[in-house]
């Protein structure tokens, strides 16, 4: 059924820069080229691609990798076929005024977390902190934030996630100024996690046909990812393009696809080894509720970066 | 396949028996009245359980009931505590709230003619704004706590309860009215004694409608912010983790909880109404 | 139409109408549903109104009972205005249908104009206690009102009106719906009551017979626009059994009643 | 004019009031924004502001209530804001534009349509089965209660996948999700209705003789039309809520549900505010469009008066 | 109770009852409607029930038409079951109320039966038009119920019964609602049918002179159980004028009537 040339890419979130290497493969004709019928399906908050995965409605998706092994744990063996994304965007911005300069700070403090899978790598990071995060003085006060800055902005968290590519500078947006912040990148906390990776179903590797398109599907695509980070502007223009809600602005997209090459920079589509287990090793050092109960085993794969990037 | 056509025999035989008990001859009975509806939903199980098994339906996409039970017994105190913030904090609060303010802006409308026909017309446009689009506002108003959940069912029961109270009020005969002015009565006479036990089928209504809506009101408003308990957080949160056992032990207990509100309302009704046609036997 | 009939013999009429006139303003243009009435109804009297339907004896009722406002002529009761003899609670009304509360038991339903007007629980038990007897309904007083027939339902609106002893008792075809048998019973005892208290009542009624039995005055009325066509005095007298009704002068009354409707009456 | 003129009262009033709330509600942004731009607030400094009364800020610094009318992302937009936006996104744009909110609202309205078809005619023949099979009533009833105690939200993606991995896409899911939560009102309405004749009317088909299909044509049905009607106009409207939540699992690329989240997203308040006032216009006018119809049939069935 | 009456001079009866009794069962236990009620109608009999509320009338009424199933006893109608005769549309029933289908038009509502009895489109234009006119409701055929007063309703349900030419015309109080002058003027119409279309007739009624006036037969009945305890043959001419009501036969069979009412009437 892997036979014909149509791949439908489930994204983890709506139709912004974070996404722009597979629109400007896409515009560009890159997948064309390939022979490639290529389908983007934007997520959202509702959406879980693993399990649009597990449905078969999608062929591929793009998932923060604790999400993907902890699907895996759960019976849906997912595989990373290929990381565009080398290093995290996630982060902690926090009010200066509360007084936090540290990790240790946040005991007693109100922080804004989104769950929906991105919720691991804080509670590792709070675990190896030794920090509760059921409240009190001694633990931290966790909401589940909403889609926006508003929490940070209206005082009502010290502390909210932010993407360095997307709320952070909605923050800002807001008027405030980074002397008035403080941020902790996850990536400079040594906690940082793979994000934005590429994982199809296990069982279809097994199929000659799919991995072939799959090679050419990694293989424009990060194509597309490299155009993008050399013509920034352009992608946004793009993305803005292909964004049917009408809701996204020129300047923040122009913005978030310069931060988000500062990400997939250092990445040419294959999964370094040593990013895996230190994510693997962040997950398992989480407290008392794992995230994963033991190492994962062939959770990834170079077989088509391989053949793509030959 | 063998399993799903198993399900569907099973299906024929037990809906021929749900025939046979309501159009027998001890149909009119209480152990009939209860025993069909459960064979009917216990059917509705059997044929999930068989099907997700004989279509090896994956687990992450619709897991048996059987596994849901079972995460159930296992996460009685996380589904207590959700039940708690959500339900007993969020909704029954906002019902509360909402079904009283309802009731004195009945009063008022019903004392001014001039505010009925302004502020029913205003009432029925904001009542048509939809939760996905209030409930993030009311969160970013009233914070993540369940005072927030509390405001979002507020707004989802006012409108339905107002409608209902002002419709009951008018509910009495002009002769009914008639005999009142007759006795001289104050309008406070005529409220207590006449017009208000006159709305209560109407109230009633009101109130079971509500009890549905509260709590759907209070676990929706949680999918935009909320602490990390509660029914709506621990749905959007399971979803995420591919927990979908979880997900549905969540929705049974919101069907169940929701189902047993709405039965104490009817039962309430049916102690309070007792004398209105629809009630007597 | 007729000459204002004066009632002979009592000093100030308990009710009086010059020249009445009610304009319903309706849809579909006015409806005069009364126009020139002119009655005096004296202290004790029983006046019947009778006339086909729309003929406004309801109206002419509700007038007395300040539940309407006539747009012409003047009305006087006890020589108060309507309004103020209702804010006296002079009236004692009783419907068509018998109107029960179903919430209430019939105990409950006749307390309540008691409790309206501010009477000591005490005195309540004693009143209800008192006209459930007059009605004939002792041990009735705890039932609801569904769990009773609907003549027994009746006598109980009527134990009602009467319950605070108010002087002028209105009552507007409050045996319609009954049969033939009960609707006699029931003659029998508002007649009883009615000389037991030398209450004045206005009673509307579709029934000839009826109309005649009762009453020391028959008024009766024409519709479009709604007048008294004629007012006759029953040379009854007041005590009467109910075979009084085969004797030639019943009869005879009856029979000048029934050619004043015919005369005033157009089908539908 | 006597219709309308206490509705112009009351929405004064509340527009009114809207606009005093403004001055609170958004106080906090004013005051640390004039601080950054180097004007002097009582008291200093947005972390001591954090707890203070809204109100007595407000008092304090009658100097910053215009900005309070003028932000870009407040917490309360004012109405002025809202109407501008609503305007600058319906009549300003072209039709076919992602930035049109008449675009959006067709989007929505076309699975809100199929939706509320689907429901109501699922809700019929519920209904009508309900009516007919003693069976059916004793068991389905207290389900169908039961279904609508269900957080529609938490199973619309679930549908939506399940859907999706069938083949099904598009509109119909959503159209399913909003057609969930319109069969219940017609279910109801329609079996009060089936039964509203009154068994003297029965007795009369009966003693023709007449069939059960007879009996369903010429008496239940056209009694139960006026029921039909008022839940008509209840299931539209959850019609349209259903539609909305559709949008949201599905990626929420297009329509007014789209563009309430992806407004929440960004934080862009006034994005919101005039996509509810779209869909309550929106609501609105289906409801009147029912209405009008019910009006309409009526009369014609000599049921309207 | 009584004996069997056997009709007269008319050969096998219409409508034979042996031994009928039907029992309600109830939450409160069994009410016992009818008890052992025996009774023959003739072709062409003008048979009234009459009697205290309760006593069953209505019940024996809904028997015949197969629309309650008796407990006991035998029930034939033209030598057939019940059912078998309503199968056969025997039967024209008009109810106490009009209950006309407000969402047709008078002349939709008499097409009613017709349509369901499958009369051709030509004939059942034709049909309407003749029994419009045997009601004096020429001309009105367009309007819907609402649009006429409850007299009119009332003759376009009986209309409506005579429309498909049943042989068997039962009447449940059907002019119970309507004032005095108005069910006069329907009784001579409604005798002037009878005698026009020689049908047999079964009419409950709570009026007296209406039974008098209308019936060759008039059956009292009491209640609890319902049963029967008088048949009275009136000796009335079939021709019968309005006035007839003031001759002396009348009065005597009137007072017959009552006597037989008011034995059997317990108050409620
Ligand atoms: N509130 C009203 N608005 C408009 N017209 C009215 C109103 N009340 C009564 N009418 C009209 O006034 C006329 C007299 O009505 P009324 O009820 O007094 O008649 P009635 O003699 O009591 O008749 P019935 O015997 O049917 O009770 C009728 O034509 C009626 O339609
Ligand atoms: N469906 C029923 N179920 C139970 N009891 C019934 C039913 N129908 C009638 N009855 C009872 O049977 C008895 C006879 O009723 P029926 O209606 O025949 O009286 P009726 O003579 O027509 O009285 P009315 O003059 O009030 O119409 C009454 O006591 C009544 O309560
Ligand atoms: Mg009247
Ligand atoms: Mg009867």
């Amino acid at each position: 059924s892997h036979a014909d040339n149509s791949v439908k890419l489930q994204l983890q979130w709506v139709t912004q820069a974070q996404f722009a290497g597979y629109y400007v493969a896409l515009e560009k004709g890159f997948y064309e080229e390939e022979g490639l019928e290529v389908t983007i399906l934007p997520g959202g908050p509702d959406i879980a691609p693993p399990q649009v995965l597990a449905g078969g409605g999608a062929d591929a998706m793009l998932n923060w990798m604790p999400s993907a092994l902890a699907a895996r744990e759960k019976g849906l063996p997912v595989v990373n076929i290929a990381q565009p994304f080398k290093s995290s965007g996630l982060m902690l911005t926090c009010w200066k005024d509360t007084g936090i300069t540290g990790p240790q700070d946040f005991k007693g403090k109100t922080i804004g977390v989104w769950f929906f899978g991105n919720e691991y790598p804080f509670l590792s990071w709070m675990s190896q902190e030794g920090i509760s995060t059921d409240g009190g003085d001694d633990g931290v006060t966790v909401l589940k934030q909403g889609f926006n800055v508003d929490p940070l902005i209206q005082r009502q968290a010290d502390c909210i996630s932010t993407m360095t590519y997307n709320e952070y500078g909605q923050v800002l947006d807001a008027g405030v100024s980074e002397d008035e912040l403080v941020t902790f990148k996850y990536e400079d906390m040594g906690v940082a996690t793979l994000e934005d990776g590429i994982y199809v179903l296990e069982e279809n590797l097994k199929d000659e046909m799919f991995k072939e398109k799959m090679v050419k599907f990694v293989r424009a695509s990060m194509k597309g990812w490299k155009y993008a980070e050399e013509n920034p502007g352009e992608a946004a223009e793009i993305v803005l393009e292909y964004d049917e809600t009408g809701a996204q602005t020129e300047a923040h997209q122009k913005r978030m696809m310069g931060e988000i090459a500062k990400l997939t920079a250092g990445s040419n589509g294959a999964l370094a080894e040593e990013d895996f287990q230190r994510t693997v090793d962040t997950l398992l050092a989480g407290g008392s509720d794992p995230v994963i109960s033991k190492q994962p085993e062939g959770a990834w794969t170079h077989e088509i970066t391989d053949a793509a990037l030959q | 396949m063998t399993l799903v056509a198993a399900a569907l025999v099973l299906w024929a035989l037990l809906w021929l028996l749900n025939v046979r008990l309501a159009n027998g001859s001890a149909s009119g009975t209480r152990a009939v009245q209860l025993g069909v509806p459960l064979i009917f939903g216990l059917t509705l199980l059997v044929m999930w359980e068989l099907i997700v098994r004989g279509l090896n339906v994956p687990g992450v996409i619709l897991p048996a009931p059987t596994e849901i039970v079972a995460r159930i017994s296992r996460e009685t105190p996380t589904l207590w505590a959700d039940f708690r913030q959500t339900f007993l904090k969020g909704a029954l609060s906002g019902y509360a709230i909402g079904c009283t303010a309802a009731f004195l802006t009945a009063i008022l409308i019903d004392r001014s003619d001039f505010l009925r026909r302004g502020l029913l017309p205003v009432g029925s446009f904001v009542a048509a704004l939809p939760i996905v689009g209030t409930a993030p506002i009311l969160v970013m108003w009233y914070g993540f706590d369940w005072q927030s959940k509390a405001a979002v069912v507020v707004l989802m029961v006012f409108f339905p309860m107002l409608v209902n109270i002002v419709a009951g009020l008018s509910e009495t005969t002009q002769m009914q009215r008639d005999q009142m002015k007759t006795w001289a009565a104050s309008y406070w006479q005529g409220f207590w004694k006449l017009r208000l036990p006159a709305a209560m089928p109407f109230i009633f209504n009101g109130l079971k409608i509500s009890s549905t809506l509260a709590l759907i009101g209070a676990i929706v408003a949680e999918f935009f912010g909320s602490p990390i308990v509660g029914m709506g957080f621990r749905i959007s949160t399971s979803v995420g983790q591919l927990a979908l056992d979880m997900v549905w032990a969540e929705i049974v207990v919101a069907a169940l909880a929701g189902s047993a509100f709405y039965g104490i309302v009817a039962l309430i009704e049916r102690w309070v109404t007792f004398w209105h046609p629809s009630q007597r036997r | 139409m007729t000459e204002v009939t004066e009632t002979a013999g009592t000093a100030a009429p308990v009710i009086a109408a010059r020249g009445l006139d009610l304009t319903f303003q309706t849809n579909d243009g006015p409806v005069h549903a009364l126009k020139g009435v002119d009655l005096d109804i004296g202290k004790g009297d029983f006046v019947s109104f009778i006339g086909p339907s729309g003929c406004g004896k309801t109206t002419f009722l509700r007038c007395i009972a300040a539940l309407e406002t006539p747009t012409g002529g003047t009305l006087t009761v006890n020589g108060m205005t309507p309004d103020e003899a209702r804010r006296a609670r002079a009236y004692g009304y009783v419907f068509q249908a018998a109107g029960l509360y179903p919430w209430r038991t019939i105990a409950g339903n006749i307390k309540l104009p008691l409790e309206i007007m501010g009477f000591s629980r005490a005195e309540r038990e004693e009143r209800v206690k008192k006209v459930l007897e007059l009605v004939d309904l002792e041990g009735f007083g705890g039932k609801f009102p569904w769990q009773l027939s609907g003549g027994m339902q009746q006598r109980a609106s009527i134990a009602r009106a009467l319950s605070f002893d108010a002087d002028i008792l209105l009552m507007d075809e409050p045996f319609g719906a009954l049969d033939e048998i009960v609707r006699d019973h029931l003659n029998e005892e508002l007649l009883k009551l009615w000389s037991r208290t030398g209450k004045t009542i206005g009673f509307v009624t579709h029934s000839i017979p009826e109309a005649v039995y009762l009453s020391t005055r028959i008024v009766v009325m024409s519709p479009r626009p709604g007048r008294i066509t004629d007012v006759i005095e029953s040379p009854l007298p007041r005590e009467r059994p109910l075979d009084i009704r085969d004797t030639p002068e019943f009869l005879e009354i009856a029979h000048r009643v029934r050619e004043g409707l015919r005369a005033g009456h157009a089908y539908d | 004019m006597r219709q309308v003129f206490p509705v112009v009262v009351v929405v004064a009033v509340i527009v009114a009031l809207w606009y005093l709330a403004c001055v609170p509600m958004n106080i906090h942004t004013a005051l640390t924004d004039a601080e950054r731009a180097g004007v002097a607030v009582t008291p200093e400094g947005a972390a001591v502001r954090r707890d203070m009364s809204a109100i007595g800020l407000a008092l304090a610094n009658p100097g910053q209530w215009g900005d309070t009318l003028a932000q870009d992302k407040p917490r309360l937009p004012a109405p002025h804001q809202v109407v501008a936006e609503l305007w600058d996104t319906t009549v300003e744009k072209k039709v076919t534009s992602k930035r049109s909110l008449i675009y959006h609202g067709w989007v929505t309205l076309s699975a809100t349509l199929l939706g509320f078809a689907i429901g109501t005619v699922a809700g019929i023949v519920l209904a009508v089965g309900i009516v007919h099979s003693r069976a059916m009533d004793m068991s389905v009833m207290p389900w169908a209660i039961a279904s609508q105690t269900i957080p529609i939200l938490a199973i619309a993606p679930m549908i939506i996948v399940v859907l999706n991995s069938v083949g099904v896409q598009g509109l119909v899911p959503k159209a399913i999700i909003s057609a969930y939560l319109s069969f219940f009102p017609v279910v109801v309405g329609m079996v009060k209705g089936l039964r509203s004749p009154d068994a003297m009317q029965f007795d009369l088909l009966r003693t023709y003789s007449a069939s059960r299909g007879e009996t369903f044509w010429k008496l239940r049905l056209p009694a139960s039309v006026p029921y039909l009607f008022a839940s008509l106009k209840v299931g539209i409207a959850a019609s349209l809520v259903g539609a909305i939540v559709g949008e949201l699992p599905t990626g929420a690329v297009r329509g007014l549900g789209a563009r309430l989240l992806t407004g929440s997203y960004y934080g862009q308040t006034i994005q919101i505010w005039s996509a509810l006032f779209a869909t309550a216009i929106l609501a609105a006018i289906l409801v009147a469009l029912i209405a009008g119809m019910e009006r309409a049939t009526l009369r014609r069935m000599g049921l309207g008066r």
